[in-house]
């Protein structure tokens, strides 16, 4: 035996999965070392789409910054927008009026729903199932048209305002959202038809890269990764702002109804449990948005007291946090992006040991990383 | 817990190494530490029983022009308060030991100070550059970065 | 693994792959479920709001570069020159619309609202250099060289006034006792201020980066090119160069 | 075969006596190869437009629909602009083996064309061992496969021919055990012979799938462990793009390409037809027996039959394919051995039974019997 052994020996092997790779979400490199279909090792090489986001924030004004966050994650551009202006509303102390807030909720969770569209497909076309991918792009087209009308543009908003948003609602946009809703959310228990119990992917899912409660935190997972592993934490209901306090909704929570908590599949139904929630609250929103003004009174050379500031708001991904250092002047002094999906890849290394090829597609699809945000 | 406790309480545990609390213009509040003792006071604030910051959101290397700091933005998510802890460190040749023992999550954004600010993080279980190329010079988000014309024989 | 699971698994396996297969044969047969658009003959109405291409009016204009201060990419460049009637007179507007990142900052910006969205977003060029959009049709040169015509006349015409004036002061302090002096009838109030001396020659007042050049990678200071009375030279115009 | 329709040609056209018969037989051999691989092209490119359609209509979109009537040439368009593409080999390849597997692919899968039953008396050539004929030559695509991916030189290409080879040797037990059932009740390995066995006036209930209950569950076995076969999905795992992008042929671009897709439709064909001819009858149709019309007329109508059920059943692995997410690796031969191999083999233990207890006689035939 131990001749045999020795006549056939087996070596590792080291793949690149990426930049280029159909399923790594965009430019993210893995650097893999297989034994046959098993990984010993997978290191996630990120930077690829280094665009110094952070430098540039230096040299704009905090007016100008704002097109630049909507690409810093641009499948949720909306959320990206306003955690911008929160963090400097609350560095300069602004009052926004009341319907902007209202109008910034709805945009927000309308642009949660869209994400999370594009998680699902894109995971269930990782895992193989093309078509789901384009039924979720079919409903995205929806929001997009709805933000069209908003701000006039499908991806790259730039519709929220420091200090407000930049133009009131358009002509019968509430009962378009109304319209979107009602038709939405039927699908929503298609999609799980079809998919999300499917023998194939409940398989595929189940068990594979559980990550319990303690290390989720441990590690800064935030999000639905995070509540995914069971741990019911959401910033819109632990550390409420704007007006989600008068929002009633549930925190979706991973149970491991298919295997462990904390797995693939869990992450998954997290997001898919969260666009229902996000309906609901688009439906209270829309039922309590008051009229009134859009924006405050910002003057036009703003330059916000001297001062730092972290504030973090749950978006679609995770937990958006800006740190912002001012000066006094009309520049940011410092800002730092702390997004959510770069502070998951921490944790991809630890939980991809020991699992196959096709199982770090999974996991790369469940922790829906965007990598604009992880380069910046 | 209040930011006046939580400085009252590493104060008393650690005395000179916390330096002052900046609290007017700072939401959350900066306790700030001397850079040698950040590994103690994380792994204090992070076991003891009133502070429990088991969540590290942010870490942030800053560049005040005469000197270094680096920023710690911690979360309870059991107790549900929050801090900052900062601690400053000289322009020249900025080090001070790693806190990811203590947080895992902070490996990559000590990763990223150390490529963007050159502040090097001791003891770090992997401390490469992350954003930028292995090869690159110099640390872009210092103040003082001059960028360079040619990468590799290629015009930036 | 008993055999009741085995034959569970079994059945879930058949089961949930019908019920799948059930709503994509739904979706197979019905064509109302056809969500295509046939794209170059059938459209979708772009919503009013919508963030096309920009267009600058130029006759609304006012030159007075808030748009290039304000753009974050540096995508519009814009040169003016003083007139006689010490307005901006535009020389050349260009948008780099291979730059552009359509946040609509410059047009919410824009005090005479003369620049525009538009709903165009069809555009397919061979080179950069055609992804500029001039709007001033005229040539720069052509402009500045009839703005310094009429500067220059201007300056002529208030110098002669100047000493016409003079002269009817003189006249006027001649006959102070008897009649206070009266502003010339028919005259624009900007000449009437007017002094020779704060004339500007005919030269750019404010030249934006060109915004041709794509490759400058780092993004200057916005403020520090601010109103900037500049006396920059043009660059040489790198995308410009393939299309002749 | 060959010979006889040789002779029946001289027959036919007396200015033909002087010609020696051996060159008579081997042009005949020629046309009706030309023939079966014009058929097979044909169909091969119409298939890769109907599954862009299939696709198109399941995903909400339209399909191919530009080129000529409602897109029906797109196939045409596309085999051209292949053919026109420049080939490429990779610099560090193995050059000759990386030629040669697109071909072997193409002849394993094409090669089976020849027992395919598509009427009455057509049929290119009637083996007596039709059946393991087909099992054998189609085993051919894993070595070219294999071949493609170890000649690539290239990571993803190697790791797909590794899982093509794992998952065809694994489902070649369950494919074959299916089948069996259909020959021990015909009790011959012909196809023609099979299909011929599934006549008589019961109707449908004279297929094999309604014999008895085992014959029933066979089929479906039979056909998921063709699925996996033919690397489709549920089971493309060699190719899986998602995770080895292209899977054996991600170095391979023209007409190269062209010929594994191609083989690819041509295999999905071959098992539709096997599973059409062993459980479905074959070309017979309720009511009306295609051997009494007139020889023309007969085999026109059986050839229209059979393609039917045939294609139906491509167009089911169509749909399966744009509806089902794809199952590990691992999982995949685990759904084999312990799931496919057991169950086939159960299930041939029990068609034997049957056939042994009730003489042959299957539950419909019994049925008829009580009524008389």
């Amino acid at each position: 035996m131990k001749a045999r052994a020795e006549a056939l020996p087996t070596q590792e092997m080291l793949i690149n999965m990426g930049p280029q790779h159909p399923s790594t979400h965009g430019v993210l490199r893995v650097i893999l070392r297989t034994d046959g279909e098993v990984v010993v090792n997978a290191r996630p090489d990120v930077g690829y789409l280094h665009r110094a986001l952070e430098k540039i924030g230096e040299r704009v004004t905090y007016a100008q910054f704002m097109p630049f966050t909507d690409r810093l994650d641009y499948l949720a551009s909306m959320n990206c927008n306003a955690a911008w202006a929160w963090t400097v509303e609350k560095l300069a102390g602004i009052e926004v009026p009341e319907r902007a807030e209202y109008i910034r909720v709805i945009v927000c969770e309308l642009n949660r729903i869209s994400s999370h569209l594009i998680a699902f497909g894109s995971f269930t076309a990782d895992m193989g199932a093309f078509t789901p991918f384009l039924y979720a792009i079919r409903e995205r087209e929806r929001v997009n048209d709805l933000f069209e009308d908003i701000c006039g543009n499908r991806l790259t908003y730039n519709y929220v305002r420091i200090g407000g948003v930049s133009a009131d609602l358009p002509d019968r946009f509430l009962e378009k959202t109304k319209e979107f809703l009602d038709y939405f959310e039927p699908k929503i228990p298609e999609y799980n038809k079809l998919i999300s119990y499917n023998k194939i992917f409940v398989h595929r899912l189940a068990n594979v890269a559980a990550i319990s409660g303690g290390e989720a935190v441990a590690y800064g997972l935030t999000g639905p990764n995070l509540r995914g592993s069971g741990v019911s934490f959401d910033l819109r209901r632990s550390e409420p702002y704007s007006v989600y306090p008068k929002l009633d909704f549930d925190v979706c929570v991973g149970t491991g109804e298919r295997g462990t908590v904390g797995d693939c599949f869990d992450r998954y139904m997290v997001r898919i449990n969260e666009m229902r929630e996000s309906v609901k609250i688009l439906r209270q929103a829309i039922a309590q948005i008051p009229g009134g003004p859009v924006m405050a009174k910002v003057p036009r050379a703003f330059k916000p007291p001297v001062g730092e500031v972290y504030f973090r708001a749950e978006n679609p991904r995770g937990e958006t946090g800006i740190y912002l250092i001012s000066d006094g002047t009309v520049n940011p002094y410092r800002l730092k992006l702390r997004a959510p999906s770069f502070v998951t890849m921490n944790i991809f290394e630890k939980v991809t040991k020991g699992l196959m090829i096709a199982d770090i597609v999974a996991v790369i699809g469940s922790f829906d990383i965007i990598l604009p945000e992880i380069d910046r | 817990m209040e930011p006046k406790a939580i400085f009252e309480a590493v104060k008393g545990k650690f005395g000179e190494a916390v330096v002052e609390l900046q609290e007017e213009g700072f939401r959350p509040a900066f306790v700030v530490v001397s850079p040698e003792s950040v590994r103690e006071i994380s792994l204090f604030l992070r076991d003891d029983p009133a502070m429990k910051f088991d969540s590290l959101m942010c870490l942030s290397g800053v560049d005040y022009k005469d000197r270094f700091a680096v920023a710690y933005h911690l979360h309870s998510l059991e107790i549900g308060h929050r801090i900052g802890v900062k601690a400053y460190l000289p322009r020249e040749a900025p080090s001070l030991p790693s806190v990811d023992g203590v947080w895992p999550a902070a490996n990559f954004q000590e990763r990223e100070a150390f490529d963007l600010y050159g502040i090097v993080f001791t003891g770090s279980c992997d401390l490469r550059r992350i954003l930028l190329p292995e090869d690159w010079v110099g640390h872009p988000l210092r103040k003082d970065y001059k960028y360079p014309e040619f990468y590799h024989g290629i015009k930036v | 693994m008993g055999l009741k699971e085995y034959l569970h698994d079994i059945w879930e396996a058949v089961a949930t792959t019908a019920k799948g297969m059930r709503i994509t044969a739904r979706y197979g047969v019905d064509p109302r479920e056809t969500i295509t658009l046939q794209y170059p003959e059938e459209r979708w109405e772009p919503s009013k709001r919508f963030r096309g291409f920009l267009y600058n009016d130029i006759k609304t204009c006012t030159s007075c570069s808030m748009c290039v201060k304000v753009c974050p990419v540096d995508c519009i460049a814009l040169e003016a020159v003083r007139g006689a009637d010490k307005k901006l007179v535009l020389v050349s507007y260009g948008i780099n619309i291979g730059r552009c990142m359509y946040c609509g900052l410059c047009v919410e910006v824009c005090p005479p609202k003369s620049l525009t969205h538009t709903s165009g977003y069809e555009k397919a060029t061979v080179s950069r250099g055609e992804l500029i959009l001039h709007f001033v049709t005229e040539e720069a040169g052509e402009i500045k060289a009839r703005v310094a015509k009429q500067v220059a006349e201007a300056a002529a015409k208030a110098e002669a006034e100047k000493a016409a004036k003079e002269e009817a002061d003189k006249a006027a302090k001649a006959a102070e006792e008897t009649q206070p002096p009266d502003a010339p009838p028919g005259k624009p109030r900007a000449e009437r201020r007017e002094s020779p001396s704060t004339i500007l020659p005919a030269t750019p007042v404010f030249a934006a980066e060109n915004p041709g050049a794509g490759d400058d990678g780092e993004k200057k200071p916005a403020q520090e090119q601010k109103g900037e009375p500049a006396n920059r030279e043009e660059p040489p115009k790198e995308g410009g160069e393939r299309t002749e | 075969m060959m010979e006889s329709l040789a002779v029946s040609l001289v027959n036919a056209v007396p200015a033909l006596s002087g010609v020696p018969l051996w060159t008579m037989t081997l042009l005949v051999m020629v046309v009706v190869a030309a023939v079966v691989l014009t058929f097979a092209l044909l169909y091969a490119g119409l298939a890769t437009y109907v599954e862009r359609k299939v696709a198109g209509d399941i995903q909400a979109r339209i399909g191919p629909n530009r080129v000529g009537p409602v897109g029906l040439l797109q196939f045409l368009a596309d085999g051209i602009k292949l053919l026109l593409k420049e080939d490429i080999i990779p610099a560090k390849a193995d050059r000759f083996l990386f030629a040669l597997a697109p071909y072997l692919v193409f002849i394993g899968s094409f090669a089976a064309f020849v027992v395919v039953p598509f009427g009455v008396g057509l049929i290119a050539s009637d083996l007596n061992i039709g059946v393991y004929y087909v099992m054998a030559i189609s085993s051919l695509v894993v070595v070219g496969v294999m071949l493609a991916g170890w000649s690539s030189n290239n990571k993803w290409a190697l790791l797909g021919g590794m899982r093509a080879a794992a998952q065809i040797v694994s489902y070649e037990v369950p494919v074959g055990m299916a089948l069996l059932p259909a020959v021990l009740i015909a009790g011959s390995l012909s196809l023609q012979d099979i299909v011929r066995s599934q006549g008589g006036l019961l109707g449908i209930f004279g297929w094999n799938l309604f014999h008895n209950p085992f014959t029933f569950v066979s089929f479906f076995l039979y056909y998921t462990a063709a699925l996996a076969e033919t690397n489709r999905t549920p089971f493309d795992i060699p190719e899986a793009e998602s995770e080895l992008v292209s899977g054996y042929h991600v170095e391979y671009s023209g007409i190269r390409f062209a010929f594994f897709f191609l083989a690819e439709y041509g295999d999905m064909f071959v098992v539709s037809a096997l599973a059409t001819a062993c459980f479905l009858g074959g070309w017979h149709v309720p009511f009306l027996d295609a051997e009494a019309l007139p020889v023309a007329w007969g085999n026109l109508f059986s050839l229209g039959v059979f393609l039917a059920k045939a294609l139906g059943l491509v167009l089911l692995m169509m749909w399966i394919r744009w509806t089902l997410p794809r199952l590990r690796v691992d999982q995949l031969m685990r759904m084999s051995w312990k799931y496919l191999v057991p169950i086939t083999f159960f299930n041939l233990l029990g068609v034997s039974l049957w056939l042994l207890v009730f003489h042959g006689k299957g539950i419909p035939a019994m049925i008829a019997s009580i009524f008389g």
